[in-house]
């Protein structure tokens, strides 16, 4: 007999409930309790879309109407039906609000309903709001019944979705359930997974040991050097998928020496790009490709790649006047980041032997990206960031991390400034929706563009991973999604 | 002389201290460079939405009338709200501290009754092996790191010999048949007003090493200190009177010595109750137990500062509220101390 | 009387004084536990001051990763293993134990330093000066150290710097504390007394009657401190926010290789054993120096 | 000293009180803080010394006597301005010093010194005994280091000590010679007024010899003068010339050594007298004793603070305060029945209230 | 003044030979070498000397008081013939209080000072009067907790303590020290004990309290026929109070003489110097003193111990320890001036100049 009770030790903890202004890693069980009108499939899936409370849309000639099909029969949590009032509440609560990533929506006009099961979306530009209505933040539909509630309310530990799991039992910081919505739309047909404890679990060598001792079915992070034992173990695996989530390391360059293209070359020529994917991500990764991860649209191989050449960056440096390197610079990671403080010291070890001493600093992330926003010249000349999209287009990582922001960059941490760039991507964007190949070939001259002034080093794009038992069934990612597990989708054997 | 003025002072001075302990902890956590507004808002935000924050946290206005507001929620028991989980820092404050004053309060009990019988045990065999030996433990379980002992205790305990629990309070299959209901939130005693008797026993089985690991550093603080009060205290002329006098020598250790021993080894329990509290903080990581220690962690991490005042007030208070108590139990206790 | 003559009794009385003192260490190491402490702790001290010469890869214990090597147990190469970036786990502790004695070293002189003289301003003038010093060490007390030095590691960015800096805080209250004691104790002394009935003053009796009689406490203090000072450092680093890697810390050290504890235990183990051994030595000769010196104010 | 000696001081004494004392205090009160009020004033006081009126004369040693606590300590160091005088005056030389800052009292102060009782405490553990006298050298001016060494080592030879012990720690010595490095540093100085509070209390019969006879030899060398303060009169009635005593806060009488033995004029020092052990079991006697406790010095007694514990009280006693009543010059008595006592010793007054006394059975 | 028929009665406490090694820094330190006397019934004989002599030491190595660590005693303490230092420490607590009790020199410091009065003197009447607080019980029909309030009350004012309900509740620095020794008194008498021992008792207290428990102490014991050994070093209070009187010296008995002869002719060079040391009433004599220093323990002179010091020290002083001789049946003195055996004569000895003793 299957089981239907599985443990998932998660050190995503939550942050806050309420499906509206959610923007963190609570969107591991928001995306099992509450549902968008539709979801991006992987790449290489048949279809672009899966849909959930939406059966279909089709847009408007000029891209700037978006009308949904709405799914009938569906139930929230507390038995309120599902209609398309509940899609305009919802939307409009979380653009009311403001907060989390309600700016996603920030194009939206206006929300009509047209009937009962169809909804009209209106937007101020041409956007792509098929990605946006899937996104993982902010798109989530929740029930009008909750209309006197706020955020105070959900944060108790109350949720009212759609989806196939209600949240039970919640204590914050240790553990909760997601127990089977017996009228879920879907269906209990077939095997699923019914109640999932999670069990919230910081440590990753606890969650390891969890996992490998059987009292969890899947867990979020498990100490580097044991994926080999736990991918090969008796009863343990791992689940891997691409993820778009990256890590890349800003040059200040509004300073001496890092205000020197050629320096900045040579240090993105002296970075151990292998050492840190084998050593750093024990081989879950590989070398990113500018800032778009693999897999995403606006991914090319055209994109200029940096290589690991010592001997190049030597005589880069030597060029730039630095013949033997000779000055020190500051890193700062995310104390929060074990995987950052893992490979920094693999930078910081090879850029020795350029001559360049790099001190490395951990700071909590609030301090790091205060220090890097606040005065170029007092910020540190290397700034890590792991950096993922809010949903899967380009052009938000394009514009967010390097378009012009003056000195007061709320992302552009290298200070980088290049009208030409800005202008590429915003074409790129505007015509996304109407001629993709033409925004590929946008984006890829403007990821060029950045690559010639390198102010950037772009490090790694990270393979996604579910350690997890091998009875679990149905695990997969999706990169679209990533750290987001669809119970629903999952048995035990 | 009597305990009511004593008493009245001490609480005048609890309040005074807490009012220096607030502004110290709000100027102090102010002070520290990060975007509050931005880390309440979370993630990738807009500077205008970062702006509203602001505005909605009241952050816009100087420091000192902030602080002056923050104070006068304070009375009413607002602690404000966690910029990071935005739940009430006093809610999330009486759920957490029984969790790990649940632990703390076993740890101290336990390394006083074992510290004090050990102590009494060493001194009054003194120079034997078994006071040779009481020293030398206690010399060891003051000089282990916390973190370490922890980390061994796990090893040993759940990876070689699995006789206790890795992680948390309670066995994750009891979830789903007996879970845990919290009443008071104190989880030995909420298992018992529930009548969940296997939440009870499993709850008490993992606490073990937790409580371990936290005893170490007290316990042997408590008996080094028993042990040479009382040897002190055994050499004073009312012990040589008394025993000249022809009282039992269990009498005279045990009821006349150690009661005179005791009001410095009494100081000592007050400082370790806070001192153990802190240490939480290393064994709620590696047990995974979900007490205040875990959640003052996160707060600095996310520089959640409104967390972070509460977490310091509430520390400061226990503090105060330890040594007050443990000096009216050494007033009780002896007489002489005014 | 003549020169000479002065100079040779002074010869002999300082003497005697040095057979007296030889004989206090040769009574300290009577202790077998002491004699060991002792010599662990010259033992780790020349290692920290030679560890250049004495480590068998200088490089690796200042942080240079040896990639080849990764996560080896204990060999002829590498006496106690490498850890998760290769490098040789000796060389990391001989580096370490620079970084625990001098860290501890440096906090608890720190500590003294500010401390004493506060408590000697303290428990001399015991009006208002007095009062405001208890406030504020009370204050200082009752502030959670761990959190405090959080805070401040924090603030200035962690690292092996701010971390003793956030350690020295909440540490020299405890010798504010004790000579206020010791000076309220000492002051009514008849000595002092007889030195201001001579005309002296309030400096001159502090600097030639109270401190001198409150140093050994206070040094006594301050070698039983050591111990924990050293955990403090490592207690910080273990939460990543004291020293920084790639610098040896053996609480780092610990906290880098506790992911690791269940196949290579040694990168774990190895330096928390060391600071364990160094702490206890700390303690246990500290111990008897303190039973020692009781002895010998006894006599 | 022999007895002739002193009987020669005696009649010269007297002339020279009437010209100049090197000591008056007049209606000296010292007062402690006792208990504080929520503001941290005083708001009663411990009275110590509570209107002293006494005259040292110069080269003599004057007693002083009284129980345990009544202020005899306190009084001394009034006179050295080491306690807090709250009125009255202390003339030294005829000079007021009362109330004098720091700076004023700095060069007068060698010219005073005190030797307490308990030498140890009173010798920096940490100071060679040739750093205590020199630290008393040094604050006169004209001492380098090599005069102060060898006025050390005269010193020390002054209270037969060797020049070896100049570089010895105190806790070398015995109680004795502890005591006599204290004297040595009182001396170092040169002062003309030494007080010698229970100075030999400490000390071992044959010590207490050694020492006393020091001190005696001293005053008549160096011309100085004492205020010897004890409760052991047997010890007083050797060395002093007059003897004050000291009850609650007040003298009550100050009298001649050996009058004050033969004919005391307050019944107070007739018990101190009669409660004297006498070391020959020949003079075999009931011991005096008191009734009662010593009065609290917070709360005094009214009248006389002696009416509590005075077999011979009456009411008088306890409303009035008696008057000094003059015996003959330097000597005087504050008794409202001295006259009475003096002329009956019989003399019984109806007790006032007594605490039960011991009663001896057969 | 009674004075006691030692030569018929058999001495209720018989000491003989006590020897007591202390471990020290230096290695084993002899602090008695050889006490000897005995106590007869009904007397008081006072143990006399200087600081560090041993009287303390003496007092409680014969409760076996002493520190158990590393210290050795030797001899024979006999109480009513059986010899106490064959005893356990166990086996001792029947004569602990009982037989044999023992007053302290600060009487406050000698009190617990956590407990009050009352709960300290109740623990010892229901150890030691079991039978009288059923006694009492049943005159007065009262329980047994009244019934131990009711002894502590007339025990207490048996002492002259008054407002006694008050004093049960206090506690040691509550009250006076003269109130505290006579507290230490009635707790010391409460069993009637056959020997008291009071180490010091008097010497923390005022001249007038001191005289009032000397009268005390000495009533009391007459009348419940306690024997006490009064240890002092007040030559006053030995001649005022004592029947008999031992002058102990560096961890011997040197001289011990009923207190009239003591005084009178004292025999032992040491005495001499003692008595002439003491200062007199009316004598106005210059104190004489004894020169030199108490020996070092550590390293104590050959022979007899007070030699150094001796202003008729002889060769033979130097070489054997002198045997206790009898100068009459109540007179004994261990000195080579005395006695049938002189085995050697006075030598040209320097003393210093101010050690000769004129009498
Ligand atoms: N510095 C002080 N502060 C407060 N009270 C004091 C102080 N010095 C003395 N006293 C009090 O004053 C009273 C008299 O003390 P003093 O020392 O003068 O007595 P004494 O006669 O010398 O006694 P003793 O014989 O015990 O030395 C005592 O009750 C004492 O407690
Ligand atoms: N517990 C002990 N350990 C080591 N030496 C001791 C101990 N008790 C006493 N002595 C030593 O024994 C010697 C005799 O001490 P004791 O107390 O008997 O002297 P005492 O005659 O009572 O002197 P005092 O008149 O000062 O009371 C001293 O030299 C003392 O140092
Ligand atoms: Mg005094
Ligand atoms: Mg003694």
């Amino acid at each position: 007999a299957a089981e239907k009770n599985m443990v998932f030790a998660s050190p995503y903890g939550i942050t806050t409930l309420d499906p509206s202004v959610s923007y963190s890693t609570e969107l591991t069980y928001m995306a099992n309790i509450y549902e968008t009108l539709i979801r991006v499939n992987p790449p290489g899936s048949k279809e672009r879309f899966s849909y959930l409370l939406a059966t279909g849309f089709n847009a408007s000639e000029n891209g700037l109407k978006y009308t949904f099909n709405l799914r009938k029969g569906v139930k929230f949590h507390d038995g309120t039906p599902f209609t398309a009032e509940a899609v305009k509440y919802s939307i409009e609560r979380t653009t009311g609000l403001g907060k989390g990533a309600a700016f996603i929506w920030g194009d939206l006009a206006s929300i009509d309903i047209v009937d009962d099961y169809t909804v009209t979306f209106v937007m101020k530009q041409a956007v792509p709001l098929p990605l946006i209505a899937a996104s993982a933040y902010a798109s989530y539909i929740l029930s009008p019944s909750m209309k006197d509630k706020d955020t105070a309310w959900f944060d108790q530990g109350h949720a009212c979705g759609t989806g196939p799991y209600m949240l039970k039992n919640y204590k914050d910081g240790e553990s909760w359930m997601l127990a089977k919505f017996d009228d879920y739309w879907g269906g209990w047909k077939g095997p699923h997974v019914e109640n999932v404890l999670v069990k919230y679990t910081k440590e990753a060598l606890i969650q390891l040991q969890m996992l490998q001792s059987g009292q969890a079915a899947m867990v979020g992070r498990i100490p580097l050097d044991s994926y080999p034992a736990v991918k090969s173990g008796k009863d343990t695996t791992v689940v891997y998928g691409p993820s778009y989530q990256n890590y890349m390391a800003f040059f200040n360059t509004t300073r001496p020496p890092l205000d020197n293209v050629k320096v900045r070359k040579a240090l993105a020529h002296a970075i151990p790009y292998k050492d840190i994917i084998d050593i750093g991500f024990n081989g879950m990764a590989t070398q990113a490709r500018g800032p778009v991860p693999k897999g995403q649209f606006g991914y090319s191989e055209k994109v200029v790649q940096y290589n690991y050449d010592i001997g190049k960056a030597k005589k880069l440096l030597a060029e730039a006047g630095y013949p033997n390197g000779g000055f020190n610079l500051t890193l700062t990671y995310a104390a929060e980041n074990p995987q950052e403080a893992r490979f920094a010291p693999l930078i910081q070890s090879e850029f020795k032997k350029i001559g360049i001493d790099v001190e490395i600093k951990a700071l909590v992330w609030t301090s790091q990206w205060s220090q890097a926003k606040a005065d170029p010249k007092n910020a540190q000349d290397i700034f890590l960031l792991l950096w993922w999209p809010t949903y899967s287009d380009p052009y938000e990582t394009l514009f967010s991390l390097l378009h012009d922001e003056g000195d007061k960059p709320a992302w552009n941490l290298a200070y980088y400034k290049n009208p030409a760039y800005d202008e590429l991507i915003r074409q790129a964007y505007e015509t996304t929706g109407s001629q993709p190949e033409k925004a590929l070939e946008l984006y890829v001259n403007a990821q060029n563009l950045i690559q010639a002034d390198c102010p950037v080093a772009w490090l790694v794009d990270i393979v996604g991973n579910w350690p997890a038992s091998k009875r679990l069934k149905g695990l997969a990612i999706n990169p679209a999604y990533p750290n987001v597990p669809f119970f629903y989708d999952m048995h035990l054997e | 002389m009597s305990l009511v003025p004593f008493l009245s002072r001490r609480l005048i001075g609890l309040a005074v201290m807490l009012v220096a302990l607030s502004a110290l902890v709000f100027f102090f956590s102010r002070s520290i460079p990060g975007d509050v507004a931005a880390m309440y808002i979370g993630g990738m935000a807009k500077p205008e939405q970062i702006e509203r924050a602001r505005q909605e946290l009241g952050l816009d206005q100087p420091l000192t009338l902030q602080y002056v507001k923050y104070m006068k929620k304070l009375l009413s028991g607002d602690l404000g709200i966690s910029l990071r989980t935005h739940r009430p820092v006093f809610q999330d404050l009486l759920e957490k501290i029984p969790m790990s004053m649940e632990v703390v309060l076993w740890a101290i009990a336990l390394a006083m009754v074992l510290g004090i019988g050990f102590g009494g045990l060493a001194a009054l065999r003194q120079g034997t092996w078994i006071d040779e030996g009481i020293k030398w433990l206690s010399s060891a379980a003051v000089s282990i790191p916390i973190f370490f002992l922890a980390l061994l205790l796990q090893l040993i305990f759940f990876n070689l010999l699995g006789w206790f629990p890795l992680q948390g309070r309670i066995d994750t299959f009891l979830e789903f048949s007996n879970p845990l209901e919290l009443v008071t939130g104190f989880s030995l005693i909420d298992s018992l007003l529930t009548g969940n008797h296997a939440a009870f026993f499993n709850v008490a089985w993992h606490m073990v090493l937790p409580v371990l690991s936290l005893i170490a550093y007290p316990l042997g603080l408590i008996t080094r200190l028993t042990r040479s009060s009382l040897l002190e205290v055994m050499s004073q002329d009312y012990i040589l009177a008394a025993r000249a006098s022809g009282i039992r020598e269990s009498v005279l250790f045990f009821r006349y010595g150690l009661r005179n021993a005791l009001s410095p080894v009494l100081t000592v329990v007050g400082l370790s109750v806070a001192l153990t509290l802190l240490a939480t903080f290393y064994v709620e990581i590696i047990f995974n137990w979900p007490g205040i220690g875990y959640y003052a962690l996160t707060a600095i991490l996310s520089l959640d500062y409104p967390v972070l005042m509460g977490v310091t007030l509430m520390i400061g208070t226990v503090y105060v509220v330890a040594n007050t108590s443990m000096d009216i139990l050494r007033r009780i206790v002896d007489p002489r101390i005014k | 009387m003549s020169d000479l003559d002065f100079k040779q009794l002074a010869e002999k009385a300082a003497a005697d004084h040095r057979r007296h003192r030889r004989y206090l260490l040769r009574l300290v190491f009577k202790k077998r536990a002491a004699l060991a402490a002792a010599a662990i702790l010259s033992l780790m001290v020349l290692a920290a001051v030679f560890a250049p010469w004495i480590a068998p890869y200088p490089d690796q214990g200042k942080g240079e990763v040896n990639l080849a090597d990764r996560l080896q147990p204990a060999s002829f190469n590498h006496y106690l293993g490498t850890d998760v970036y290769g490098r040789d786990m000796l060389s990391r502790i001989i580096y370490g134990s620079r970084i625990s004695i001098f860290g501890g070293l440096i906090i608890v002189v720190a500590a003294a330093l500010i401390g004493v003289p506060l408590g000697l301003l303290a428990g001399y003038r015991e009006g208002i000066p007095g009062a405001i010093i208890t406030r504020v060490v009370e204050l200082v007390l009752s502030f959670p150290a761990v959190l405090l030095a959080m805070g401040i590691s924090i603030v200035a960015g962690a690292g092996f710097a701010t971390a003793v800096i956030a350690l020295i805080i909440p540490w020299w209250p405890w010798y504010t504390r004790l000579v206020q004691g010791e000076v309220i104790s000492i002051k009514h002394m008849l000595y002092v007394e007889a030195a201001g009935m001579l005309g002296y003053g309030r400096v001159y009796i502090l600097f030639r009657h109270l401190l001198p009689n409150i140093l050994t406490p206070v040094i006594v203090m301050m070698l039983l401190d050591f111990g924990p000072a050293i955990i403090s450092i490592g207690l910080l680093s273990f939460l990543g926010l004291g020293t920084q890697p790639p610098q040896a810390d053996w609480g780092l050290m610990v906290w880098e290789g506790a992911p690791n504890i269940l196949n290579q235990w040694w990168i774990a183990v190895v330096p928390g054993c060391a600071m364990f051994i160094l702490v206890t030595a700390f303690n246990l000769f500290g111990d008897r120096l303190k039973e020692v010196l009781s002895i010998d104010s006894n006599q | 000293m022999s007895r002739a000696c002193r009987q020669a001081i005696h009649a010269s004494l007297r002339e020279r009180l009437l010209n100049k004392a090197i000591i008056q205090l007049n209606q000296v009160k010292t007062h402690f803080p006792y208990r504080k009020n929520w503001r941290g004033q005083p708001a009663e006081w411990l009275r110590a010394v509570d209107g002293v009126n006494l005259d040292i004369v110069a080269g003599e040693c004057l007693g002083l006597v009284g129980e345990s606590g009544c202020g005899k300590s306190t009084l001394g160091r009034s006179i050295l301005c080491m306690a807090p005088v709250v009125s009255g005056s202390v003339l030294f030389h005829g000079k007021e010093i009362q109330g004098l800052n720091d700076a004023k009292l700095r060069p007068l102060r060698p010219k005073m010194q005190m030797v307490f009782q308990d030498p140890r405490a009173s010798l920096n553990p940490k100071m060679t005994v040739l750093q205590i006298l020199q630290e008393a050298l040094f604050i006169c001016p004209g001492f380098d280091h090599r005069r102060s060494l060898e006025r050390s080592a005269e010193l020390l030879d002054t209270v037969d000590l060797r020049p070896e012990h100049l570089f010895r720690y105190p806790h070398e010595f015995s109680g004795g010679q502890q005591q006599r490095i204290c004297i040595a540093r009182a001396l170092a100085t040169e002062p003309e007024f030494i007080v010698f509070d229970e100075a030999t209390s400490a000390l071992d019969v044959s010590v207490q010899a050694q020492v006393i006879n020091l001190m005696a030899d001293l005053q008549q060398r160096l011309n100085l003068t004492y205020l010897f303060i004890s409760h052991d009169l047997s010890i007083m009635e050797q060395v002093c010339h007059r003897i004050a005593v000291m009850y609650a806060g007040r003298i009550m009488e100050v009298q001649r050594a050996q009058a004050l033995f033969g004919s005391p004029r307050h019944p107070y020092t007739k018990v101190l007298r009669d409660a004297l052990p006498v070391a020959d079991p020949r003079q075999r006697r009931e011991l005096a004793t008191l009734p009662g406790e010593v009065p609290s010095l917070v709360h005094p007694p009214s009248g006389c603070r002696f009416h509590t514990r005075c077999v011979y009280a009456t009411d008088v006693c306890r409303d009035a305060e008696p008057r000094m009543s003059v015996i003959d010059t330097g000597n005087w008595v504050r008794c409202h029945h001295h006259e009475h006592l003096q002329a009956n010793d019989e003399l019984k007054a109806q007790p006032l209230n007594r605490s039960t006394e011991i009663k001896e059975t057969p | 003044m009674m004075k006691s028929n030692t030569s018929v009665s058999q001495p209720v406490l018989r000491v003989r030979n006590l020897k007591v090694d202390f471990p020290s820094s230096r290695g084993r330190v002899r602090i008695l070498e050889g006490v000897n006397f005995s106590l007869y019934p009904g007397e008081i004989l006072a143990l006399v000397g200087e600081t560090g002599c041993g009287k303390s030491v003496t007092a409680k190595s014969i409760l076996n008081l002493l520190p158990r660590s590393g210290v050795h005693r030797h001899g024979e303490v006999f109480l009513d013939g059986c010899d106490l230092m064959k005893l356990s420490n166990a086996a001792m607590r029947p004569f602990r209080g009982r037989r044999i009790a023992m007053i302290f020199q600060n009487p406050q410091s000698s009190i617990n000072p956590v407990f009050t009065l009352g709960e300290q003197i109740f623990r010892l009447i229901r150890m030691y009067l079991s039978d009288e607080i059923k006694a009492v019980q049943q005159r007065l029909n009262i329980s047994g907790r009244a019934a131990v309030g009711q002894i502590a009350k007339e025990r207490f004012e048996e002492v002259g303590l008054t407002d006694v309900e008050r004093l049960l509740k206090s506690y040691a620095h509550q009250i006076s020290g003269g109130m505290a020794q006579r507290y230490r008194i009635a707790t010391a008498l409460l069993s009637s004990p056959e020997v008291l021992i009071a180490d010091e008792a008097t010497s923390a207290l005022d001249v007038t309290v001191q005289s009032h428990i000397l009268k005390l102490l000495r009533s009391l014991c007459r009348r419940k026929g306690t024997s006490i050994v009064f240890i002092t070093h007040d030559l006053g209070i030995a001649a005022q109070m004592c029947d008999r009187v031992a002058v102990m010296y560096s961890g011997r008995i040197v001289e011990t003489a009923p207190t009239l002869s003591i005084f009178e002719a004292p025999r032992h060079p040491y005495t001499q110097g003692l008595l002439a040391a003491v200062p007199r009433l009316g004598s106005g004599k210059r104190l004489a003193n004894i020169p030199g220093m108490i020996p070092d323990l550590a390293n104590p002179p050959a022979g007899c111990r007070f030699h150094p010091r001796c202003p008729q020290v002889m060769a033979c002083c130097k070489e054997e320890k002198p045997p206790q001789q009898d100068i009459d049946e109540q007179h004994q003195v261990a000195c080579y001036l005395y006695g049938e055996h002189v085995p050697c004569l006075p030598t040209g000895h320097s003393r210093q100049p101010q050690g000769a003793i004129v009498e």
